[in-house]
């Protein structure tokens, strides 16, 4: 199996998650991160200043590795848009996967 | 003997102007608790620049244009000049019983701005901040003592056989208002992502307890507004004024709460909010006039208006993130109207001259609003770029952010 | 002369109407301020809804509950009919010689929902909604107003020998709230996860602005609820009252900062809060009796008195989230006691009656509540199911959050 | 006669009275607004025990200082002994033909804690509970009502050939604050992190909502802090400081709204809440005696010189979290000023008793809280170690925090 | 070493970490995430919609790989209610662990 | 290529972006995250407690294998105290990487 940590864009969630589902990537977690970046000018008091923090979307799946290229694909299309900043995608292998409330294993726990 | 009466006549009326004032809070509390704090700063900029720019104009020319005097009595439009300029006997009873002729400005004054404030929430969130502005300086300083004349100042309304009635402003503070924000909402159209083909997507409040706060302000406030409306301290009519907009108010708490627990299954807080504002709007126009009884069932019939209104207009997809066109047109016409049906001056003719009044009022405001809106749209922009409303208006009219240490959703 | 001397008299009542009712939004703030975030909606519904049902049920049958009229001088109960009636004389001298009929009305009917928010604050995030506004109902158009015949109505504490002395409420309000918040605060029970077998958990607030906001306003509408207490503008007293009540508060304050520094070495905002709250409600029997520095004394020991009563209440595991039963009921015996010890009224027999006063009111305060709970909650259902409360009531009861922008932490 | 209008001026007073309190909710809104949330329980907590503290103080020793009577009269100093002491005739117009003395106590009372609240803002974040609490004790029971007595209790500014004016305290309460706050931000140095070597880094306050509450709440009281300096509720006079106060408001608004976007091109809100706050101040040493076109003048310049104010004071590396400076001291020097070139009163004589006060006062106050705040550093420490100031001084002066349920940025 | 990430219901989260710590895991950090997941109805001004966002603690724990069973089992015990929604357990191989202070690598790093 | 897992008390998070942008590690994303650990005593209404949550911040970096090393005396450098609380690094290794918007894999995409 294989786990993707997802970097992108938080207004490319809402459509990530619907094509996911539907090429039936269920484990689905996200959350919150910040990455560094150019961002808007902030004024404060007369003065100006920079702020270099960009909030990004982290999700983390884990699929059975036949499903990863297919879900790479539906990833690399959906959160595309083809300026800085579109994200990352790192594909790592998982040893194993446990559904706690029934105790199935691997591509069952998913 | 004179004096004495005259000093707390005014006295009252100068207490009355501070709680009016205090409503500029009571709105602006409301405004930002009901949208998002993406766009906080944005409101509470708007609505601190407001009674500024309200007063400013006020002094300049609003209340030359609403109070031109005895030569325009019955006319449709008078200006007896620029600027404040205190008559000889300003500061006696001979210019006024209840109140000096600084007085008198000052109250009416904090009265302008209301109605710009009013609108303010209704195109809240997409607006561009210049463009409003400017759209400030013109209805607080022409649209709205335009027609406050009509009926306040002596004008046609006033001159109707049988007057037209509007005691504290249903019609010429909360309607006039409420005709601007039905034209912005219109003009700028809603909200990204309001209305989906799937649906309504409800755009929640981002801080109820700052809402709650400015309904209550609110309510504080209209015991100035309905109060200092009987121009003097008569101990008669003002409390009798405090009876009825607190039933009115506490009324329409109980009809918006009812309607929306039967429509919804629900207790949404933010119609009960609007459901007390709702009473006070409708018993505006009548409330030196009505029974305790009546005010109950005024206000009642508001607060269940306002809950439909909201509905309705949502089914017509015109976006109004916080209830201004429900609360203060909805009801500002109710209440104009109860007048005629209700309490001491109800019966035909003053149905009739109610229904003229609401009906010039609202054909002109609209007419006005509705074309300054569109001429902004044209020449300067009215809304903000699609970059700038997904982001939020803070970051990119102001550079800043409302809660600077707080972590908040995105989107 | 006599109509100026009305007008004035009057003016002050109704402004000091005003300032009470700014009491509610000092209620919900600090109530919600005290609380979760996952209850705030819940709160504000509640607080929004406790004024709107307790001037409509004044109105209907609380205000003929508690001034019945001469006929029931020395009574413990009476009734005048339902509804508001007013009498021929209602505007004028001959009613009163400091208010009209309405000034009254409204005045009083400002009081009748305080009691019942009171008791808001003890029984919070965990009560059922309509249960509590059931009992809302029923405390502020029964219990309260016929405690209150009692002795402003004319009743038997004022018909003792030497009259039971309450001047502005210590008991008729704050211990009626008082009383009705420790009978639900113990048959509700404690939230869960407060009280441990390794000891109290504390439960923070959220929002310690909103409660210092709550407090301010508390503050300043009581120069309304004590001022407004004289009756009538009356230059020394009133002004004496100003003093007495303002001093008590800031002797409160120091009272509560000193003792929490004292027992905890830590400088606890919230007991500063209650603190000022105590010695508010302290002096409130006895606002119109009092030197300086007798008010101080008296502020000062129910500053300290309340951070006791808060450590004492834990101990009992009787879980009152904002303090209302230390402050309202604990300072309010005191106040009221106070004025048998402090003042122009101080003495043995003054001493005797305040005890007949609190030990009746208490008994059938207490009573009365308690059976109206334990039914309740009999019948209906008093708390809301388990998962409800660590969820929260907004998202169970109102579908709703308070702050849908902000990131809060999990439970 | 007499007693009617006695009665109708007194209520007047005590209505002004409860309008200034509600200032110090405005102060600790504004305060804590302008400041981050890690630091939110300890601002309050100031706030909270500055009006206790100073009405305590004031009780005992502040009353007595600052109108020791006419013994005292053109002197530098004097005092009347310990506590309040009411003369006989203190409840009639006697003593005064527009308050008693309890109104005349309890007003005064409200004006000597404001000073010391002003110098709170300034020393925020960074400055030792109980030292500052000392410094309270110190200034509003010393500092404030010497320099009061010079002018308000008949010394010798009130003694010059043309006396120095200052209507209701932009010398006397704003700069008396404003240079204990430059004092002490000198004394304490900048806060950790604000000024480095490529420039200064702005350090946001956390919650715009909460500031802007403030600035309205402190507008709201102007009414009662100007309107009430009148000392009677005469209707001309008060009337007029009415529209002064406000026209100078919404001029100082507009003033920093333009400085700020020709200066930086972005709206910032906070300059504007300076500039609502800038007029106020600086229309107050001469509200009188100002027409409405000196008024707006007069503001508008106080928000145009808080803006550069705020810039020069970074400039000099002098941290004042919340700009008390320049609109405290920046517009309370310039208003003071005002009162001899604009209005009734204009003309050199006048600039010149100007002048003499702002030097005196100016002279006097920075030495004595400079002294006393380098004194205070010496003995007990002012400033909180850096742990505790980079942590919060919530979490290391109170255990608590202020937004418990809240997700906060680090740092 | 392994690194587990277990999403648990965050009203497990006390329970857990207590478990964990009695059985000597010590390495031990947590974090809000989200998942997709039908949560209640909510409603606004007349309004109803479905927030479909559920929250999930994440919890990141590295131990050696003889701990590996016993760490299962107590999350599977702690963590395990029988409805929908009680979490999954992904296990992954670590390379390295450095503790910072000391330097200390691996095993003397937990 | 590896992904580290640095986790870091947030007082060095500054410093430590910087001189890591220095080494020329450009895949940075960090985060907020909680661990147990003895915090202050916390005061409310007469009770005092004990929180026993601190605050840290994740950075989750990824490089390529020539750089670990050097990165790791990176974060030695930077993040340590020698107090208790310094914090832990963990390396796993990663089977891909993808750059969104060009669709560049593994050490083009970093
Ligand atoms: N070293 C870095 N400095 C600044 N920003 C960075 C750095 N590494 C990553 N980011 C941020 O993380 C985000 C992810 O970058 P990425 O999406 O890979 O950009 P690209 O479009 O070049 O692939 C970018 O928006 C960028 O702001
Ligand atoms: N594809 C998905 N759609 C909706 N929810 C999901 C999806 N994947 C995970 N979740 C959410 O993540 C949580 C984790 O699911 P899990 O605990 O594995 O459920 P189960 O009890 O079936 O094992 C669930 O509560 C669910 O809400
Ligand atoms: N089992 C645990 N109990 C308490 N705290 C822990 C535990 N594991 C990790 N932590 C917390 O996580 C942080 C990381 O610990 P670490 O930095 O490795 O400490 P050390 O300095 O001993 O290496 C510590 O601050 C500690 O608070």
């Amino acid at each position: 199996m294989k786990k993707l940590e997802i970097y992108v864009r938080s207004s490319k969630m809402e459509d990530l998650k619907k094509e996911l589902h539907d090429i039936n990537v269920n484990f689905l977690i996200f959350s919150d991160v910040k990455a560094y970046g150019k961002n808007h000018d902030k004024h404060y008091r007369g003065q100006a200043y920079v702020d270099d923090v960009v909030k990004k979307v982290k999700l983390e799946v884990v699929i059975s590795d036949d499903m990863l290229e297919k879900t790479i694909e539906t990833v690399m299309k959906v959160a595309r848009t083809g300026d800085i900043g579109d994200g990352k995608i790192v594909v790592q292998s998982v040893e194993r996967v446990y559904r706690i409330r029934t105790g199935e294993t691997d591509i069952n726990a998913l | 003997m004179e004096d004495t009466l005259f000093t707390i006549h005014n006295l009252w009326m100068m207490i009355a102007t501070s709680m009016v004032f205090i409503m500029h809070l009571g709105f602006a509390s409301l405004e930002a608790g009901l949208t998002r704090s993406k766009n906080t700063v944005n409101i509470l900029f708007k609505n601190t620049m407001v009674p500024a720019v309200g007063l400013l104009m006020y002094a300049i020319v609003g209340f030359s244009l609403m109070y031109p005097g005895k030569d325009f009595a019955g006319a449709w439009f008078g200006f007896s000049g620029f600027g404040v300029n205190p008559p000889a006997n300003a500061l006696t009873p001979a210019y006024n019983a209840g109140y000096t002729y600084w007085t008198d400005f000052i109250f009416q004054a904090m009265f302008a701005a209301t109605a710009v404030t009013i609108i303010s929430g209704a195109v809240a969130e997409r607006i561009k901040l210049f463009t409003f502005l400017i759209f400030a300086v013109f209805y607080a300083g022409f649209c709205y003592p335009v027609v406050g004349m009509w009926k306040w100042g002596g004008g046609f309304l006033q001159a109707l056989a049988t007057p037209f009635y509007d005691f504290a402003g249903s019609s010429i503070v909360h309607s006039v208002g409420g005709w601007g924000a039905l034209a912005g909402a219109i003009v700028l159209g809603p909200r990204i992502g309001k209305y989906k083909k799937d649906g309504v997507i409800p755009i929640p409040g981002h801080n109820m307890p700052l809402a709650t706060t400015g309904v209550f302000l609110l309510w504080f406030g209209w015991f100035g507004f309905n109060g200092g409306s009987v121009l003097s301290a008569n101990p008669g009519i003002v409390s009798l004024v405090f009876v009825t907009t607190s039933i009115a108010a506490a009324a329409g708490a109980m009809g918006a709460f009812i309607a929306s627990y039967a429509l919804f299954k629900t207790n949404d807080l933010t119609m009960v909010l609007n459901g007390i504002l709702a009473g006070l709007v409708s018993i505006t126009a009548g409330a030196d006039q009505m029974s305790v009884g009546s005010s109950a069932i005024i206000g009642f019939i508001g607060g269940v208006l306002a809950v439909f209104a909201v509905l309705a207009l949502d089914k017509l997809k015109i976006d109004d993130p916080v209830g201004a066109i429900p609360v203060h047109l909805g009801c500002g016409i109710w209440g104009t109207l109860a007048v005629g049906i209700f309490g001491n001056l109800a019966g035909g003719a003053q149905i009739m001259s109610q229904l003229i009044g609401i009906g010039v009022i609202g054909a002109f405001c609209f007419a006005v609003s509705f074309g300054a809106f569109f001429l902004l749209n044209k020449t300067m922009g009215l809304r903000v770029s699609e970059t700038e409303e997904v982001e939020g208006l803070d970051i990119n009219e102001h550079g800043m952010r409302s809660y600077s240490d707080f972590v908040v959703n995105e989107d």
